[in-house]
């Protein structure tokens, strides 16, 4: 019994660590990648190639005074952040890295992992209304909208690769596509010929779902200053910013499990975690690549993308994906 | 309907072809410089605050004419002389010497007219550009001082 | 073409004879319409007007298709009058500046918006009010636009101490 | 697509946008009533950064005055200088010698385009694309190179003199701006692949914020305002001056009203630009750069005098009433931003916000040339 707490107790503080080491680096990352595609050096001062700067930027903000403004709902202002940060941790428990790292395997996994994003809605909502801001008001409801929209077309794909795979369980997911790139669910089979679609729905709406550019009109810091977190500073700000990229560690391994064959080896040789990590870093590279390239999509924009082409499609694909099953 | 997947096919292509460059900007060089270790070269032509000139004897070529003071729009030069004796050809002569030639740099617009409108070619720009301070007394520059002390250093 | 056109049209707001040219205009010059020299003015045609006959006048400018350039004052204090100058041009190839001026005393300073014609004209008024205190009737929102909200002073009459 | 809705005008709130904003670029405010994302009313509130240069056009000589016409608009200042010699010499009488006026036209080229390049990166970050604006201000720091090392100054050029130039240019930076100008060309087909082609840029900006060429003529817009709007309106050709004549040069036009239309005006009279920097550095004649028959002291013939220049943000006005003296008796500014942002309230009501705030960038507003 106290070795199970034990464990799980372990399993949170890793996953902690996870989260935050991930935060932190992925902002240098970021930084660098952004500077590189921008032609500058981007952090280096301190320490090798500014791997320094994240410790050196948490000390500033976990200094910083916590400022609550004037007329605030303190109760939500201060929930926020912490309601956008632990929903992204608690979603690493049930996220197997390979066949044996993982906190808590769970049977409805990918339930759980949507399950929790969809709180993260709650947070920007809680930030936009409790901080008495009307940018950030404005910015919250156009996060909300954009996440409700972007988690229908989401759950679709995903229950798409539920059927064709048969199982909630990640893991499971996962080991059915091992042995080899040709049998990950990105590549079209006969059941799902519209497999690789699917694949770019998912993706785009994990762009969307973590607030990412250019869907960001959460932030638009040209329009809305901020956005939902124009009024928080020091570690309030700094938790929002965690939050942000432990969901986006959590969509880029929630797209490497259902279609990249998980911890699987392309060529099926030493599968393990490190084909994991090497697929989950590709597509974070994608992401930063993606924000760096493209401006921002207009709220409607955004909005009829979600609804007139990604939904209808994946829909598409959802009822012919069923139909061939039966069939094959 | 045609136009409906038309315009999902030519924008996906308008996002690759965006993505596909700045991909190649990524494995370039950078292009930025090291500003506090590395420093451009002014170039000839560069205009700093002004500074005097001095004659082959290391005084000022300046003869407090006023001209400069008169031509600056902002009123940032203020220069004074005193009259001293001198000897030319074996004749005491009263002649003006610079006494104090100060310059507000907080107002200077950097325009030129002084150095334009000095027949003398006593007054040129200076090279410097590292100005940077929380005080604004600290760009009340004495010139006839700073001409001093880089006279000294030649020496 | 045009610039014959609204000579003529600006000129039949003038009864009688009126000044053609610079050399008959005199100084202080009278009411009238003169063809100015481009070459050294940079303009075609100088109108001055009376305080009354501005409306009229930007009307016939209006309908000839210009575009409202700037409005502004000029402060004549030996003569204690305010000049208000309007500045109209063309966006076709046949160049043609039109200056409408117009003279008021300088103690009571009121002239006609033209804003209800030239939309356009709502803020130049609102800036040639702050700086001259010249005050435009019928303008919708006559209050400080460069100078702060409640500025009391006119920075560019002559007279003005800082 | 902005679907026409009813707006409420009773269940409004007050968004007061400014005067510390990231998409004014300054210090404008824009006092908005909206109805959630849309607007329904605004009133520009202006004045956060005026200097009443006006007024200290009256108080200092022509000569002294030079400096202040560059910090009207900090990224087209040659534009602005130009007018401001060209005013004094039609009324003084000053002739220029060729090679001046040829400089001046090749010098101002290269500050337009640096302020579109300017211009066209921070738009793209209104937009939320932030990389466009550090290849501008990369092809930008070229110019900015260049014309440092003939005028001395990076922003606030003080390089024309009345009836010539302060200083003359040297080979190499005829060698550099010869060199630039194919560089400049295949920067601008990265950019059209870049942003102009981008579908989200496109979907942002096409049939947004339509101003009608009335409208322009109402507001008195100029420049690439006027000419998204299908008005064919440049005084380089419109009213020539200087050399502009000699020069091979169109001015684009598009007829859309929106503002794509504003930013093609604009991407492509860079092209423009680069042609006439081309044929200016061909042509360029000898000889000297500075009048000789200039008085020492320069006074204006009694009288009112205009010049009209076309800047990088459309037609700039500038009036002296002489009345003899060294100092104008009266010199009046009229700057297109001003007449340009005007239409931006009547314009915007019914848009989106997001919307409005990228119309805002497509006027390329610098708002110390609009307060002066």
């Amino acid at each position: 019994m106290s070795l199970t707490v034990l464990n799980v107790i372990a399993a949170v503080v890793i996953a902690i660590a996870f989260a935050a080491a991930n935060a932190a680096y992925l902002v240098w990352a970021e930084r660098r990648g952004a500077a590189r595609i921008q032609r500058r050096p981007g952090p280096n001062i301190n320490g090798p190639f500014g791997l320094l700067q994240p410790p050196i930027d948490g000390i500033k903000l976990m200094t910083k005074q916590l400022m609550i403004p004037g007329g605030a709902d303190k109760i939500l202002f201060m929930v926020a952040p912490v309601l956008a940060m632990a929903p992204a941790i608690m979603s690493f428990v049930t996220i197997p890295f390979s066949e044996g790292i993982v906190a808590r395997n769970m049977d409805i996994g990918v339930l759980m992992i949507f399950a929790f994003a969809s709180l993260g809605a709650m947070a920007i909502l809680f930030a936009g209304w409790g901080s008495r801001n009307k940018y950030s008001v404005m910015a919250s409801v156009r996060a909300v909208s954009q996440n409700v929209s972007y988690e229908i077309p989401m759950l679709i794909t995903a229950i798409t690769v539920i059927m064709v795979n048969g199982s909630m369980d990640l893991k499971a997911i996962s080991l059915a596509q091992a042995g080899g790139f040709w049998h990950w669910n990105i590549f079209p089979s006969l059941q799902s010929p519209l497999m690789p679609v699917s694949f770019i729905i998912f993706f785009i709406c994990s762009l969307a779902e973590t607030n990412r550019a250019p869907f960001d009109l959460g932030e638009a810091e040209s329009e809305l200053v901020a956005g939902f977190h124009t009024e928080y500073g020091s570690m309030g700000f700094g938790l929002f910013f965690m939050g942000e990229y432990a969901n986006i560690v959590i969509g880029a391994s929630l797209t490497t499990l259902l279609f990249l064959g998980g911890w699987g080896c392309p060529f099926g040789l030493f599968p393990g975690v490190w084909w994991f990590l090497l697929k989950i870093y590709l597509l974070i590279a994608t992401f930063i690549w993606i924000r760096w390239t493209f401006p921002r999509t207009t709220i409607y924009g955004l909005l009829n993308l979600s609804w007139k082409i990604l939904i209808p499609i994946s829909l598409f694909n959802l009822l012919l994906t069923a139909g061939l099953l039966k069939v094959f | 309907m045609g136009g409906y997947f038309s315009e999902i096919f030519y924008g996906s292509k308008s996002l690759l072809i965006g993505m596909g460059i700045t991909f190649r900007e990524f494995f370039k060089p950078t292009v930025t410089v090291q500003y506090p270790y590395q420093t451009l070269k002014m170039t000839a032509r560069y205009r700093g605050h002004i500074e005097l000139l001095a004659d082959e004897e290391g005084n000022p070529k300046c003869v407090a004419c006023g001209m400069c003071q008169r031509a600056c729009p902002s009123g940032c030069i203020s220069l004074d002389s005193v009259s001293v004796d001198v000897e030319v050809d074996g004749k005491a002569k009263k002649k003006k010497v610079l006494s104090k030639y100060d310059l507000d740099f907080t107002k200077c617009s950097l325009c030129g007219q002084c150095v334009e409108s000095c027949n003398f070619g006593a007054i040129d720009f200076s090279k410097e550009y590292n100005l940077a301070s929380t005080r604004k007394e600290d760009f009340h520059f004495n010139l006839l001082q700073r001409l001093k002390r880089s006279e000294e250093k030649n020496t | 073409m045009i610039l014959e056109t609204t000579q003529q049209a600006l000129q039949a707001l003038f009864a009688g004879a009126v000044p053609a040219n610079e050399a008959e205009a005199g100084a202080p010059r009278d009411n009238g319409v003169i063809l100015r020299d481009y070459q050294k003015h940079g303009y075609h045609l100088d109108a001055q007007v009376a305080a009354n006959q501005l409306l009229a006048a930007v009307t016939i400018l209006d309908q000839g298709g210009f575009f409202i350039e700037s409005i502004t004052g000029v402060d004549w204090i030996k003569e204690n009058q305010m000049e208000v100058i309007y500045d109209f041009s063309r966006y076709d190839f046949d160049p043609c500046r039109v200056v409408i001026r117009t003279r008021v005393p300088r103690d009571t300073p009121v002239v006609p918006t033209i804003s209800t014609i030239y939309a356009g004209a709502n803020w130049h008024e609102r800036e040639t009010h702050d700086f001259f205190g010249i005050k435009f009737e019928g303008h919708p929102h006559l209050v400080p636009l460069l100078l702060p909200e409640d500025a009391d002073f006119h920075p560019l009459l002559k007279d003005f101490k800082a | 697509m902005s679907a026409p809705i009813q707006l409420r005008p009773d269940e409004t709130f007050l968004l007061n946008v400014g005067p510390q904003h990231p998409a004014t670029h300054g210090v404008l405010r824009v006092k908005m009533q909206m109805d959630g994302e849309y607007i329904v009313k605004a009133e520009t509130v202006l004045g956060y950064v005026h200097r009443m240069h006006e007024k200290m056009g009256e108080n200092r000589t022509y000569a002294q005055y030079l400096p202040n016409l560059s910090r009207l608009d900090y990224l087209g200042a040659l534009g602005y200088t130009h007018g401001h010699v060209l005013a004094i010499e039609r009324a003084a009488g000053i002739e220029v010698p060729e090679r001046a006026e040829y400089i001046r036209a090749i010098t101002v080229e290269l500050n337009r385009v640096a302020s579109h390049l300017f211009w066209f990166g921070a738009f793209v970050m209104d937009l939320g694309g932030f990389s466009p604006l550090m290849y501008a201000i990369q092809d930008r720091e070229h110019i900015l190179d260049m014309l440092e090392a003939v005028t001395g100054a990076r922003l606030t050029y003080c390089y024309y003199r009345f009836g010539g130039l302060y200083n003359d240019v040297d080979d190499d930076f005829i060698e550099a701006a010869k060199r630039f100008i194919p560089r400049m060309r295949k920067s601008l087909k990265k950019y059209d692949a870049l942003v102009t082609g981008n579908i989200i840029f496109q979907k942002r900006l096409e049939d947004i914020a339509p101003v009608s060429a009335e409208m322009c003529r109402k507001y008195g817009a100029t420049g690439p305002v006027a000419r998204g709007s299908g008005i064919n309106f440049d005084v380089r050709k419109n009213e020539p001056y200087s050399v502009y004549p000699e020069f091979d040069f169109e001015v684009p036009v598009y007829h859309e009203c929106d503002s794509m239309a504003r930013y093609k005006v604009r991407m492509d009279e860079m092209e423009q630009s680069l042609r006439i920097i081309e044929q200016g550095l061909e042509k360029l004649p000898g000889g000297p750069i500075m009048t000789e028959k200039k008085p020492k002291n320069i006074k204006l013939p009694v009288g009112d005098f205009y010049q009209a220049v076309e800047t990088a943000r459309g037609s700039f006005g500038i009036r002296i009433v002489s009345d003899g003296d060294k100092n104008a008796y009266r010199l009046k500014l009229r700057s297109p931003t001003y007449s340009n942002m005007h239409l931006f309230d009547e314009a915007c009501e019914g848009m989106l916000i997001m919307d409005a705030l990228a119309f805002m960038g497509s006027l390329d507003l610098v708002i110390p040339e609009m307060d002066r």
